[in-house]
């Protein structure tokens, strides 16, 4: 028992009343709300760095483990717990939090107090999804997740914010409604909603295991987003304010892969195993479509935004690769596309907040004017596109090589490796296009010529940013080791359960 | 001699040479051009001379020894226990990779000190330098890893490099407004990254098969499942090993001809020439492109595993047979494309595509070190002809430049050429230039003429060993690459002709200078090396000879052999002794020699009459002009077939996903139109068939009722806090009164 | 002398009750309309007490505990909401509130 | 559960107070009614074995709550504020629907009250030492307390926003 996960997903509340407090209204105090904001979140990633320290990574199941039933009439109790799937995603996540914050610093100007207590609440919402291990606690957070990020897309969002988040809400809500089902009849048919007793008691839903897998994959599926499902996605990412859309991409999509990863593979091994190889056809296909329909796009975010359809699509294949490799490299690959993305999206944000244009068109030859801007921003895109000795490589490379030998995906993997590696074509076609079009070529806008170059502040958030994407490229093995005994056991547990050619 | 563990400052230097560029190095030039100029280009250069000795290093303690293969271990970069998944950072020194680092380090170093002379007064002095760095950094992981996933990463991060330094001057347009040099730089990451996909697809079913990336140990394993007919078994795949083997090899030509630009992803190397010279001359020439062939040698047991397959692919050919033909048709096709190029650094850069199809072709049918030869000599003499061919653009441009400054009071220059764009590097504005840059006429005739494969140079030797191999073991191979050598000799012949003699067909060319002896010292060390290098592995003239020397290929006859044999013997350990292992023809075969040497003569001879007072004027058609079928070639090739049958569509494609699918279909029509509008017109049908029963029901009273009933209970609505009270109490009150129905 | 039973509570609870009740529906002052909510809690307060008291059971007592609390944030609100109100329309008669009139 | 002369004392003057503040022209007449009122709730809780609840009831209740009013009255200067007495036309109505409310009340009170067959006889008096009171709240009330805590938070947020409002009112 530890009541340190506890103190760190509500930490942020702490901060949410010192901003109550410190308000003394007509933005007199706004300065100050943006430091309490920014002290909160990087308090925060230090509990989570003392979580870290205090993991075992020789321990495969949950530690640091706070358990205590709640509404015991039902089953449901307040449980949280890290393990080698999640650390990492809290680390993503305090990390992230801290550089939305300060990535917002000038950007927000309008209602400043509520912006950061919304954020914060965020925090507490991801960091919550990321810990819990009883369903129903899970389930809470899970959509406690949604208000915050409507308000940071309807109120500070873009021309068409509230089409967007609306659109965001009630797509995301409407999958989430079949997972309520589904955590409903689970829970009600085992009389608890704690997740390992769930999976250790799973042969009593073994029968209907098929169709709860779907109702856990949609929700997840739509979050993530994986093919089909991504309308939301262009809308959400483009309208919402830089921070929000780094939070977005750099955690939010997450609990969709997390969620497949903690829940449908444990829960139903064999249903996992079963719908393996059409999950992923849909993770190829977007892979694929996202890349190409990235291509064309003429607003660089939205670029960046249907790329992450393609991103995400490695992930999903790692995940129902079924195996060490896989599995360890769809997570990893989530924090990766969490760094890089995430970055895109603040340079987009710094040079819109200059230009207030996202086009393509009126950029061009920047790096003339903006040089340093210009290479941080190279070495983003390159980690995105997965160049050896950046973050995006271990992962994509570790993902392919799982989903090379994957039984899950039946007598001939490397079909769906062949047709997954060609994404590493697209992506340097996208992002070159990309980089090219706003960097490269005659400096020909006189408006590109006023930029200014990166300033401390912006300076400082790059840097973090780089500093994992360099990290994570030239020594991965310090991440891997992190997740590698939970991995290793979820998969002994998913192969010493699967029936094969079922 | 033990220098083994020195191995890691090899790519030290270079990395701390990035840094120095990288972080200081601009501040440096800004504050004082000439000063900063002189520390960045010598610091850069300094970093890789620092290599070159390592590399000489390393290369006196494989000679101390004996020729031992040594691993040296960096980091351990990526593990994943539970994957049984491990790469260790690790740099392999053996013969094969310190050829390599020799030649990167060597050819490297004297581009860098001619750089220094060549983008003087450039405004990104320092980028330029701290991309250099960055290549030689890369180049030198690529070539020392101990795995195949460091290789890739070197691989990947040339292509980087190729990409940054052919984009150089990412703002000049062509006169349709493009960003050509950015396009280019594009196109060679784009094309590059398809041979990289073959690449990773090779790895993981290596990983797959072999359960390791290690060189050594993937060889090993290779040969042991090899002799005992083992099928590859992983997950639910299994195949026969011959057929993996296959593949792997078949994906490794396929990454090996986007990186040495072999057919059919050649397509790039040409454009890349939009780059700056000395970058021509070190990635796209010496280094890089040749990382293809290394990469084949360096796999030889695989290829040779796969020859020993049989005919796998379609059931007609095996893998190193494909890539003996892809080479030779390289070879040819890119040789018949460099007749029709009017860009000296174009003809030049086809002519690379050319020679690297030879040595492909070499390693293709075995003859791993006549390819290794023939990539060191080739690195020499075309590192020579590039930075050559940039001591002319030079020249060129401080003519025109000069032509510039004295349009005044000088008569020279006909109005003509001065309105229109003046392009330094097209050969019919030159001419002449013999008398103007004498030095660089010399050592550029020695790279020509040892290119053409004119005995004693470099070139001869190499070409003849891989032609003479062709001879005794692939004859339509040996046939394809003669007609190359052949059109390499031919336009060289014409190039030398355009550039260097005749008259000066433009006022620029008539005040073209001398470079500065910091450009011209690099290349008179090339030549040197370019006249010399045959004596790498100069074969033994008679059969005498041969058997008096037969157990000692050492010394000067067969150097290079006796010091790759220690690399690419290796599996021949194999104990059956079922894989033979052609070797480099050991003594020259003069048939072979002779007709080469003559054809290019015959073809140098040929060309300078063709071109003896054509063309007059800058504007005349090109005497071959008239050859249609040989001038098609310019248009006609792969790079058309992109142009018009992969490009548009695929953008269309795109387009019509992004666009018309995704966003039109998927976006607004399913989302807007199907989902939120018949959920709204749903409820608006729902509302209004409520609203016309009520309509309806007003006829029959009904609808008075409800609208009275309406508006009694609208009344009810007051707003008054207490009346709602007083409701609530009702309702209270009627609980009650039910409580007590029940009750009794 | 008659044993006092729980009937007594609940008759004086009841009998508080309605005096609450009567005060919610005939006063328009909103502050004393809030008062005998207040007192229509107390006397449920009242019954829960004597309920415990009579089955011997600590529930009661732990309930109350709630509805005192849930009083407290009510009051707290409710004359917020007065004060605000008063701000606005300078009366607290609560009849002339009436922004949900339909 | 008490002595009866006591109950009755005390149950007078409950409803008396109840009454007094119930018709009072007076709204600080009125809470003083209440304030009486509570405390002699208070005083049954002692008499019912609950010391904890009634020193709740006095503390909270009686104190603190009561002086919110008084101080929300004094503020508002609103004690001057129309009784009972002005009767305007609907309001008949509404004053006999309420008495008759009243009436059914009580007389159905009643009636359940004697038909009720629960046990005369009260169960032996138990631990009600706060400690144990604060044993059983944790022990079996954890989520509600929860809520509760929860409530007061969204309850003092609220009052956040409320004054907020009214002091940009002021400043505007």
């Amino acid at each position: 028992m530890s009541i340190l996960l506890t103190v760190l997903v509500f930490f942020p509340v702490l901060g949410v009343l010192a901003i109550l407090f410190a308000d003394r209204g007509k933005g007199e105090s706004d300065n100050l709300i943006k430091w309490i904001a920014l002290a909160t979140s990087v308090i925060t990633l230090i509990i989570s760095v003392v979580v870290l320290v205090s993991f075992d990574t020789a321990v495969a199941g949950l530690q640091l483990v706070d358990r205590v039933p709640w509404i015991p009439s039902w089953g449901i109790e307040y449980h949280l717990g890290v393990d080698g799937l999640s650390i990492l995603m809290i680390l993503l996540t305090t990390f992230i939090s801290v550089v939305a914050i300060a990535a917002s610093w000038s950007a927000i100007d309008k209602q400043i107090k509520a912006y950061y207590i919304f954020m914060l609440l965020m925090e507490v919402g991801m960091l919550g999804v990321f810990l819990a291990q009883d369903l129903f606690l899970f389930y809470i957070f899970w959509e406690f997740t949604l208000i915050p990020m409507y308000f940071l897309i309807g109120i500070w969002g873009g021309g068409e914010r509230v089409y967007a988040s609306i659109k965001f809400f009630l797509y995301t809500m409407a999958g989430s409604l079949l997972m309520l089902l589904a955590i409903l009849y689970m829970g009600i048919t085992n009389g608890t909603f704690s997740v390992p007793d769930l999976i250790a008691g799973r042969a009593a839903f073994a029968d209907a295991q098929h169709l709860l897998f779907l109702g856990f994959a949609i929700a997840f599926a739509i979050k993530v987003p994986v093919f089909p499902f991504h309308s939301w996605l262009p809308d959400a990412h483009t309208q919402a304010p830089t921070a929000g859309s780094i939070i977005l991409a750099g955690v939010l999509l997450k609990m969709g892969t997390y969620g497949f990863v903690r829940f449908n593979l444990p829960l139903f091994p064999q249903a996992s195993f079963d719908y393996a190889p059409a999950i992923a056809v849909l993770a190829i296909i977007g892979i694929i479509y996202g890349a190409i329909v990235s291509f064309p796009q003429k607003d660089v975010k939205k670029l960046v935004a249907y790329s992450s359809i393609s991103h995400l699509g490695f992930v999903m294949l790692g995940i129902f690769s079924l195996n060490a490799a896989g599995i360890q490299g769809g997570i990893l690959q989530g924090v990766n596309h969490g760094l890089s993305t995430g970055a895109l999206f603040f340079l987009v944000g710094v040079i819109y907040e200059q230009r207030h244009t996202r086009l393509m068109s009126d950029f061009g030859g920047l790096w003339k004017a903006i040089p340093l801007f210009s290479v941080l921003s190279l070495i983003v895109v390159l980690s995105s596109m997965g160049l050896p000795g950046l973050n995006g490589f271990v992962g994509e490379f570790t993902i392919l090589l799982g989903s090379m030998g994957a039984e899950s995906l039946g007598t001939h993997p490397w079909i769906f490796t062949a047709f997954a590696a060609s994404g590493v074509i697209l992506a340097a076609v996208y992002l070159l296009w990309m980089f090219q079009n706003v960097f490269m070529g005659p400096l020909d806008n006189p408006k590109n010529e006023a930029l200014r170059d990166v300033n401390t502040r912006e300076l400082l958030i790059f840097l973090a940013f780089l500093v994992f994407i360099v990290w994570i490229g030239i020594a991965p093995s310090g991440y891997f080791n992190l997740m590698d005994s939970s991995v290793a056991h979820l998969v002994r547990d998913i192969s010493s359960t699967v029936i094969v050619g079922q | 001699m033990n220098a083994y563990s020195l191995a890691p400052l090899l790519l030290l230097f270079p990395a701390i040479g990035v840094l120095f560029n990288g972080l200081i190095g601009r501040r440096f030039v800004e504050a004082d051009a000439k000063v900063g100029e002189r520390w960045s280009g010598w610091f850069a250069s300094l970093m890789a001379i620092g290599s070159f000795v390592i590399a000489v290093l390393l290369f006196l303690s494989l000679q101390a020894n004996e020729f031992q293969a040594m691993i040296v271990p960096i980091i351990d970069w990526i593990s994943i226990p539970s994957a049984n998944f491990y790469i260790p950072w690790a740099i392999r020194v053996d013969t094969l990779s310190v050829t390599m680092m020799l030649v990167v380090t060597g050819v490297g170093s004297l581009i860098h000190i001619y750089a220094i002379g060549y983008m003087h007064g450039d405004p990104n002095f320092s980028r330029f330098f701290t991309y250099f760095s960055l290549f030689i950094f890369f180049m030198l992981i690529l070539v020392s890893g101990s795995t195949y996933l460091v290789l890739f990463v070197g691989w990947e991060g040339v292509g980087l490099c190729s990409f940054l330094l052919i984009s150089f001057w990412f703002d000049r347009t062509n006169a349709a407004g493009k960003a050509m040099n950015a396009d280019a730089g594009r196109k060679a990451f784009i094309v590059n990254r398809v041979g990289d996909f073959g690449m990773i697809l090779a790895m993981f079913l290596m990983f797959w098969a072999f359960r390791s990336l290690e060189f050594g140990a993937v060889f090993n394993t290779a040969v042991e499942m090899f002799e005992q007919g083992h099928v590859v078994e992983f997950g639910l795949f299994s195949a026969p090993i011959g057929t993996v083997l296959t593949a792997i090899t078949a994906l490794f030509l396929l990454g090996a001809t986007g990186k040495s630009a072999q057919i059919p992803l050649y397509v790039w190397l040409p454009d890349a020439m939009a780059g700056p010279t000395p970058v021509s001359a070190l990635i796209h020439a010496a280094t890089m492109v040749t990382s293809g062939i290394y990469l084949i040698v360096r796999s030889n047991v695989l290829f040779e595993l796969a020859r020993e397959s049989g005919p796998v692919i379609f059931g007609v050919i095996s893998t190193p047979d494909l890539v003996a033909y892809v080479g030779a048709f390289t070879g040819l096709l890119a040789g018949l494309i460099a007749f029709t190029q009017f860009d000296i650094k174009k003809v030049l850069a086809y002519s690379t595509v050319s020679q690297l199809g030879f040595m492909i072709a070499a390693a293709g049918m075995g003859a791993y070190v006549a390819a290794m030869f023939h990539l060191v000599t080739h690195a020499f003499f075309k590192a020579l002809l590039f930075l050559g061919s940039g001591s002319v653009i030079h020249g060129m441009e401080h003519g025109h430049h000069h032509l510039h400054e004295h349009t005044h009071d000088d008569h020279h220059g006909d109005g003509h050429h001065e309105e229109a764009p003046f392009d330094p590097q097209d050969m019919r504005t030159m001419g002449g230039l013999r008398h103007k840059m004498p030095t660089t006429f010399w050592v550029y005739l020695v790279g020509a003429l040892a290119l053409s494969g004119i005995p004693p140079l470099a070139g001869f030797w190499s070409k003849d060993e891989i032609l003479a191999h062709g001879n005794e073991h692939a004859l339509v191979v040996y046939v394809i690459l003669a007609i190359a050598a052949v059109c390499t000799a031919f336009y060289m012949g014409r190039q030398l002709h355009m550039t260097f003699f005749g008259e000066p067909r433009h006022a620029a060319a008539e005040h073209a200078q001398e470079s500065p002896r910091l450009m011209t010292t690099p290349l008179i060390v090339l030549a040197g090396l370019a006249i010399v290098g045959g004596l790498l592995n100069l074969p033994y003239l008679t059969q005498a000879m041969a058997e008096a020397n037969h157990n000692h290929p050492a010394g000067i006859f067969l150097g290079l052999e006796g010091w790759l044999e220690h690399s690419i013997k290796s599996f021949e350990l194999s104990e059956e002794g079922i894989l033979h292992l052609p070797h480099t023809p050991i003594v020259l075969s003069p048939v072979v020699a002779g007709i080469s040497t003559l054809l290019a003569v015959l073809a140098l001879g040929g060309a300078f009459y063709v071109y003896r007072n054509k063309p007059e004027t800058a504007a005349d058609p090109d005497p071959l002009q008239k050859l249609k079928p040989l001038w098609w070639f310019r248009i006609l090739p792969f790079e058309t077939f992109y142009m018009k049958f992969i490009v548009p569509p695929f953008n269309w494609l795109a387009n019509w996903l992004a666009f018309a699918v995704d966003w039109n279909f998927w976006h607004d029509f399913v989302h807007n139109n199907l989902i939120r509008d018949m959920f709204v017109s749903f409820a608006t049908f729902l509302a209004d068939v409520f609203d016309k029963f009520g309509v309806d029901g007003t006829v029959n009273g009904i609808g008075s009722v409800t609208k009275g009933l309406a508006g009694g209970i609208r009344r009810t609505q007051t707003g008054f806090a207490r009346t709602y009270a007083l409701g609530v109490f009702l309702g209270a009150v009627a609980l009650l009164a039910y409580f007590l129905w029940v009750l009794y | 002398m008659p044993e006092v039973t729980i009937d007594w509570y609940i008759a004086l609870s009841v009998i508080l009750f309605t005096i609450g009740s009567l005060g919610v529906l005939l006063r328009r002052n909103a502050i004393i309309v809030f008062m005998s909510v207040e007192m229509m809690l107390n006397s449920a307060n009242l019954a829960f007490v004597a309920f415990a008291r009579h089955l011997g059971d600590l529930d009661g007592q732990v309930l109350v505990f709630f509805v005192i609390t849930v009083a407290a944030a009510e009051v707290a609100v409710g004359l917020a909401l007065i004060v605000a109100i008063f701000r606005t329309k300078k009366s607290i008669n609560i009849d002339e509130m009436n922004l949900l009139k339909g | 559960m008490g002595n009866p002369i006591i109950f009755l004392l005390l149950a007078i003057v409950a409803i008396g107070a109840a009454v007094g503040m119930l018709t009072s022209h007076n709204a600080v007449h009125s809470a003083l009614y209440l304030v009486l009122n509570f405390v002699t709730i208070g005083v049954f809780y002692i008499t019912l074995n609950a010391p904890f609840i009634a020193m709740v009831q006095i503390t909270v209740y009686a104190g603190a709550i009561m002086v919110l009013f008084l101080f929300v009255i004094m503020l508002l200067g609103a004690e001057q504020l129309r009784g009972v007495t002005d009767v305007k036309g609907g309001e008949r109505v509404h004053r006999a629907v309420a008495g008759l409310l009243a009436a059914v009340l009580l007389l159905a009170s009643a009636l359940l009250l004697f038909q009720s067959d629960a046990p005369e006889i009260a169960a032996a008096a138990i631990d009600t030492s706060p400690t144990a009171l604060g044993l059983r709240l944790f022990a079996g009330y954890v989520f509600p307390f929860e809520v509760t805590g929860v409530l007061l938070l969204a309850a003092m947020i609220g009052v956040f926003v409320f004054s907020k409002t009214k002091k940009r009112g002021q400043d505007a």
